[in-house]
C-alpha cells in the first residue's frame, strides 16, 4: 500500500505500462520535463527520449501523429495539455481518430490513449481551460472516454485505457489532482465499463463521473442525517456506459438524479436520464432530475464561479425535491 | 517493385486512367452511390511515387485515392466494388470512394478532410524511426492543402523529428472551382513554403513519370538514410472535374488543351515511341486494359450489395459497435 | 408567391438581407463561384467582390475572420462547406465565438452566421460528409442553432439568423437542398426560439429536426391509417429551445418520441427527453423513447447506409412500442 | 498617441514592470484566484507597439495581455479589479487575467488558446479594409504559437486579402518549459516563416522600446496606406516563469543573466542618462509608480467579490442567458 495523489496515480500508471510493454509511447507539449499538471514526471528520464517526445504546440500534429503510430502498432499516449483544447485538433479526434477503423471496414485498430486535464473545480481557469470536454466526446461514435473520480481510477483506468485496443480518451480532473488515496501494491488496472456504486441507499440514486462523484457522496451524507439514503454512482466512463448498474439501481430507489459539472444544455448526463426514462419507467416514481453546471461559459471569479459550479447545496437539495414530487409507490406502472 | 522499365510504367498508368474512365462512366449511369474524384490526369504522380517504394513502405491520398491505391497493388476488384457498394469491397462497403484503403499493400488510406492525413503520416513516419525500420511513409495531397493549419502543423513536426516522410503536393492548380493562385501569395503552393521548414525547394513535372520517379526516389531514398523528410511539388492538372458530378466549367478552354497536349500517357507514348515501341503495341495494351475493365465492372455489378449486417461492425477492435449494456 | 428549392431559399435569404444591410458579407470556400451546393449563386456578380469572398481551405481562419468582423460591427455569413468542417475550426466555434461575449462581460457581440451542409439523409457522403454536427454545438453555451426542415424554414430561419446579435449556427441539410415549397412574397423572417407544429394528434407526440420533420409526417400518415393520430412538431431551432411546445405537447398526449439523425450516444433527442422526463413526468404514460441513428460512423453503401438512417418504419415502429408500453391513464400521477 | 518621447516611454514601461510586479506579489499572496501570466521583460514590446497606434486602431494579445490592455490606455484599476476578483473588474470577474479586454480603448482581447487570436485580428482588419477606414489591427503572440495551424492560416489569409494588419511575435525564446530551438526547424520562429506567405524577413530587439517603436511603426504605416500585412519578430525574454506560478528552473542562470543585462528599462534609463536626465529622477518617477500601484491593490482588496448574478449576464446580446423557455 502507498498514498498517491491523483497525479502521482497517472506518472505511475504510466510508468508500470511502459516497463510492461515497450510500444507504449508518450508525446505531447513539455511532456519530457514533467509536464504542466506534473502527471509525466521522472519518464523521460526513465524511458528515454525515443519514447517521451516533447511537441511544438500542434494539437493537430501530437492527435494525428499518435494516430499514424497506432495505425503502425504502437500504443501512443499523448497528452493535450487541456482537454479544452481537443477544439484545436477535433478533426483529427471526431473524423479520423474515431472513424478510421470503421471506414476503412476493420483494416487498422488504434490502440492509443488521448489524456489531459479538464473540468472546472473551482480553480478560476475560465471559459478557455475549465470545460467538461467529454461532452464534445459523447456526440462521437468511435471513441471510449474515461474520467477518474480519485487516485486509484486515474491509476486503473489509464492502464486499461493503453491496454485497450481502441481509441480512449481519459478526462482527468484538473481539480483532482492533489487528492491522495492509498493504493494497493502491484499491477492496477480498472476495467473500461463497469461503473461502481460507491455508496448503497434504498431512497434515490445519485449518478456522478469524476468530480461529481465526491460531490454526490458529501450530498448523500448530509441527506444521510435527514434519514434519506442516497445510492451513488461513480459512472467511471460513458463509453462503455455501463447503463445496467444504474437501471437495476432505479429499479430499486425509483428515483435518478444524474450530477454534471458541465452545462446542463447538452451533456452526458441527458443521456443517462433519458436512458432510465426509456427502460426504467415503470419503476420511476419521481421526475427523473438532472443537477449541472450554470449554462454559460465558465466565469473566473470566484464568487461568480461558485454561482454555476454544481454544489453539494444543489445536489441535496434537489434529492429533497425529487423525493417531494414522488408519486406514491402504489401508482407505478 | 524497385525496378521499372517505361513498358511498364506505362501499363500501370493506363490503367490507371482506365479504371478511372470507368468509375466515370458508371458515376454518370449512377451507379455509385456518394461522390467520386478522379485521378484523371494524375496517374504519373501515383505510379512514379509507387515505383520507388517498398512493399511495407506507407503511403497516404485523399478522397482523390483510387489510383494511389491501385498503383501499391491493391485489388481493382476490391476497389471497384467499394465504389460500386457491392459485395467484396475493399472497406466492406463502410468508405466507399473517398476512403479507399489497403493496409496489406501498404496504403494506410483515403482522407476526405483536406489536410488532415498529413499528421496522421508523420506518426507512421514516427513509428518507423523509433523502430529503426527504415519504412519510408509518403503523403499525397493537393494544392489546396497546403493553406490548411494541419499542412503546416505536420511538415513542422517532420522536420523538427526528421521524420522519414516525403510529402508529395500534387498542385493541378485547382481547389475545386478556384484556382490556387487566388488564395494563395506566392507562386507555387508547396515549393515557395519548403523553406519556413528548413525544407529545400523541390519541384517536378508530375506528367513525367521518369522525372517523377526520380525526384520522389532520392526523397524516399534520403528518408530512409535518416536524412529527415522533404516536400516534393509536384505539376499537374485533373483532365476533368474536381468531382465525377463537376463538369469543370470554370477552366479556360485553352488552358485544358495546353494541359491536354501534356497528358502523361502521351508523354510515355512518345518515350516509348522514340525508343522503339511500335504505337501498335501501346494501344493493343491500352485496349487490353479498357476492355478488361470493362468487363470486371459488369462482374462486379452482377455481385449483391453488402449485407445490412455489416453496418453493425467494426466500430470496435473486438468487431462490435455497442456502446453501452 | 413562387416555388424555391432549399437552396434557391437560402440563396434569396442571403440576397434578401444583403440588400437590406451592407454590413452582411459572405465568406467561403468557393462562395464567389456560387458554392459547391449552389446556395450563393450569383451573389458575387450582384454585391460585389468585397462582400462575397472566396477563401482559401483554412476553416480557422474563415471562422475567425467572421468573429473579427462581427466584433467590427459587420454582420459576417461565413459558409462552413460540409459542417463535419467544423472539426478543422473547432476552436474558433466552440472556444472563441462561443465564449467572447461572456469572458469580456458584454464588451462585444458577434452578430454572425455560420452556415453549412449537414447530415446524411441517405446520400452517401459517409462518415466525414454526412455527420449531424449540430450536437457538437448543442454541448456549448453561447451558440444559437437551427436547422431548417424545408424552404420556406431555410429562408426565414436563415434570414432571422443574419438579424441575430448573437452567433447563430444554420445546419442546412444537404438531403433536402433540391426539395421545392411555395413561398409567400415579401420578406420571409422565421423567428429563432419557435418550434412549430405540423401535425395535431392526440395520441403521441413526435419531436424532429431538419430532415426528421418529414419522417414524423410520414410515420405519422402511416400510422392514422391505424387509428393513431401523431402530433409532430419541428423543433426548428435547438437553441433557443422551444420546450413549452414540447411539454404542452406530451401534456396532452401522455406520449413522446423524439426522433434524431445523429447516432443516440448523445444527441440534442437525450436533451429534449431529459427535459420531458423531468417536466412532464407527471403526464408521461408511457416511456419516453428516443429514435435515432445506428450509433456507428455513417458506411457509404446504400444497404449498409439504409440499415442505420432513420427510417418511417422505425419511428412507426417506436410508436407502436410506445402505445402498447403505455401505463393506464389512471395511473399518471 | 502619435507622438512619444523617451521618458514618456520610459514612465510607461515602468507602470507595465510595476503592475505585474505586483500581481505576481499578489498572485503569491494567493489573492488571485486562477492562472496568472506576467509580461515582466516585454515592456518595451508593449509600449513601443501602442505608441505607433490611433485610438481607433485595433489590438489583440494572449493570455500574457495585462501589458498590452494597459498600454492601450485600459484603466489600471479595472485591469486589477479584474485579476483579484473584485467589483468593478474589466470583464466583470468573467475573464479574469487571460482575458483582459478593453474593447472602449481599441484591445480587443487577451486570447487563452494558443493562435486563436490571429484569425480573429484578420477579420478586424478586413472590416477595416471593407469600410476603407485606414484602422490597424495589431495582434501580439508569442514564439511558440508560430507552431500552430492557425498561425499558419491567418498569416496566409492576410497575406492574400493584403489585409491592414501587423503580426508581432513576442519571441522570448521559451513556449513554456521548452526552448523553442527544440521544436522549429528554422533558426528564428516567424521571421524564417515570412517568406512562405510572400512577407518581408523583419526582426527587432524587442528589448528597445525606440527599435520596436520604429519597426511597428512603418509596418502599421504600410497596412494604413494599404500595402498589406507585416510579421514583426521582436526578441525578448520573459524575466520570470511561464506563469506566477513557475520558477522558471529550467533556463540556464547565466542565460537570464545574459538578458537581465537587456533589460528594456535599464535600456531606456541608459538612453535617457546619455541624453542627461539625472537617474534620481527616473528613481523617483519609479517609486512614485510602484508606491501608487501598491496603494491601488489596498483600494481594490477593500472592494466587494462581484454579485454572483452577473454570472448569468452577458451570454446573449441581449443581456440574458437562457437557452430555452
Ligand atoms: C477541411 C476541408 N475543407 C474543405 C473541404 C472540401 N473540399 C474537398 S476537396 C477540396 C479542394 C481541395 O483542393 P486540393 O487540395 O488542391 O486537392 P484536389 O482536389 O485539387 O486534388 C475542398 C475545398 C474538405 N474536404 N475539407
Ligand atoms: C492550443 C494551445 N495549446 C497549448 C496551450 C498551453 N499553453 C499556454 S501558453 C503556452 C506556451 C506558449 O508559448 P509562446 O507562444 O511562446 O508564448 P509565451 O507564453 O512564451 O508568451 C502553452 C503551450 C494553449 N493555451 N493553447
Ligand atoms: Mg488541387
Ligand atoms: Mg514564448
Amino acid at each position: 500500500m502507498a498514498e498517491l495523489t491523483y497525479r502521482q496515480a497517472v506518472a505511475a500508471a504510466l510508468a508500470q505500462e511502459m516497463a510492461r510493454d515497450d510500444r507504449v509511447v508518450l508525446l505531447g507539449e513539455d511532456v519530457a520535463s514533467g509536464g504542466v499538471f506534473k502527471t509525466t514526471g521522472g519518464l523521460r528520464e526513465r524511458f528515454g527520449a525515443d519514447r517521451v517526445r516533447n511537441t511544438p504546440i500542434s494539437e493537430q500534429a501530437i492527435a494525428g501523429a499518435a494516430m499514424g503510430a497506432a495505425m503502425a502498432g504502437l500504443r501512443p499516449v499523448a497528452e493535450i495539455m487541456f482537454s479544452d483544447f481537443y477544439a484545436t485538433c477535433w478533426d483529427q479526434v471526431a473524423n479520423e481518430i474515431a472513424k478510421v477503423r470503421y471506414m476503412t471496414g476493420g483494416q487498422v485498430s488504434l490502440p492509443l490513449v488521448l489524456r489531459g486535464a479538464n473540468g472546472s473545480g473551482g480553480l478560476g481557469f475560465g471559459s478557455q481551460h475549465g470545460q467538461s470536454v467529454e461532452n464534445w466526446a459523447m456526440t462521437v461514435p468511435g471513441l471510449k472516454i474515461a474520467s477518474p473520480a480519485g487516485p486509484a481510477e486515474a491509476f486503473g483506468l489509464l492502464a486499461a485505457a493503453i491496454r485497450d485496443d481502441d481509441p480512449v480518451m481519459v478526462f482527468e480532473h484538473k481539480a483532482l489532482y492533489g487528492r491522495k488515496e492509498e493504493i494497493g501494491d502491484g499491477e492496477q488496472v480498472v476495467p473500461l465499463g463497469q461503473a461502481r456504486t460507491v455508496r448503497a441507499g434504498r431512497d434515490v440514486t445519485l449518478v456522478g463521473l469524476s468530480i461529481t462523484v465526491g460531490t454526490c457522496l458529501a450530498a448523500a451524507q448530509e441527506l444521510a442525517a435527514e434519514g434519506i439514503e442516497a445510492e451513488v454512482i461513480d459512472l467511471r466512463t460513458l463509453v462503455p456506459l455501463d447503463a445496467a448498474t444504474v437501471l437495476a439501481s432505479v429499479a430499486r430507489t425509483g428515483r435518478l438524479v444524474v450530477v454534471e459539472e458541465n452545462p446542463g444544455q447538452l451533456g452526458w448526463g441527458a443521456s443517462v436520464a433519458a436512458i432510465a426514462a426509456q427502460e426504467a419507467f415503470g419503476s420511476l416514481t419521481a421526475p427523473v432530475t438532472r443537477v449541472s453546471g450554470g449554462n454559460v461559459p465558465l466565469p473566473v471569479a470566484a464568487s461568480l464561479e461558485a454561482e454555476v459550479d454544481v454544489s453539494v447545496a444543489r445536489v441535496a437539495g434537489a434529492v429533497r425535491g425529487v423525493l417531494g414530487a414522488s408519486r406514491p409507490l402504489s401508482s407505478t406502472g | 517493385m524497385d525496378v521499372a522499365d517505361d513498358l511498364e510504367l506505362f501499363e500501370q498508368m493506363c490503367f490507371l486512367r482506365h479504371f478511372e474512365e470507368r468509375a466515370d462512366v458508371l458515376y454518370r449511369r449512377g451507379l455509385i452511390h456518394g461522390p467520386v474524384h478522379l485521378g484523371l490526369g494524375h496517374e504519373a504522380v501515383a505510379v512514379g511515387a509507387a515505383s520507388v517504394l517498398r512493399p511495407d513502405d506507407y503511403s497516404l491520398g485523399t478522397y482523390r485515392g483510387h489510383a494511389h491505391a491501385l498503383a501499391r497493388g491493391a485489388p481493382a476488384d476490391a476497389v471497384l466494388a467499394e465504389l460500386l457498394g457491392r459485395e467484396g469491397g475493399i472497406c466492406g462497403g463502410k468508405g466507399g470512394s473517398m476512403h479507399i484503403t489497403s493496409v496489406e499493400h501498404g496504403y494506410y488510406g483515403s482522407y476526405a478532410i483536406v489536410g488532415a492525413h498529413l499528421p496522421i503520416a508523420c506518426g507512421l513516419a514516427w513509428a518507423a524511426l523509433i523502430r529503426r525500420t527504415e519504412q519510408v511513409t509518403v503523403c499525397f495531397f493537393g494544392d489546396g492543402a497546403t493553406n490548411i493549419g494541419a499542412f503546416h502543423e505536420a511538415v513542422n513536426l517532420a522536420a523538427v523529428w526528421r521524420l522519414p516522410v516525403v510529402f508529395v503536393c500534387e498542385n493541378n492548380w485547382y481547389m475545386e472551382y478556384t484556382p490556387i493562385g487566388e488564395v494563395i501569395p506566392v507562386a507555387l503552393p508547396a515549393a515557395d513554403r519548403a523553406a519556413a521548414y528548413g525544407l529545400d525547394r523541390i519541384v517536378v513535372d508530375g506528367n513525367d513519370v521518369a522525372a517523377v520517379r526520380q525526384v520522389v526516389g532520392d526523397a524516399v531514398r534520403a528518408a530512409r538514410d535518416g536524412q529527415g523528410p522533404s516536400l516534393v511539388e509536384a505539376q499537374t492538372y485533373r483532365l476533368k472535374g474536381h468531382s465525377a458530378a463537376d463538369g469543370g466549367a470554370y477552366r479556360p478552354a485553352e488552358e485544358v488543351a495546353r494541359w491536354r497536349e501534356r497528358d502523361p500517357l502521351l508523354r510515355t507514348r512518345a518515350v516509348l515511341a522514340a525508343a522503339g515501341t511500335a504505337p501498335e503495341k501501346l494501344d493493343e495494351i491500352e485496349a487490353r486494359i479498357k476492355s478488361g475493365l470493362a468487363e470486371l465492372a459488369q462482374q462486379i455489378l452482377a455481385r449483391p450489395a453488402p449485407d445490412p449486417a455489416g453496418a453493425w461492425t467494426d466500430v470496435w477492435s473486438d468487431g462490435s459497435w455497442q456502446w453501452r449494456n
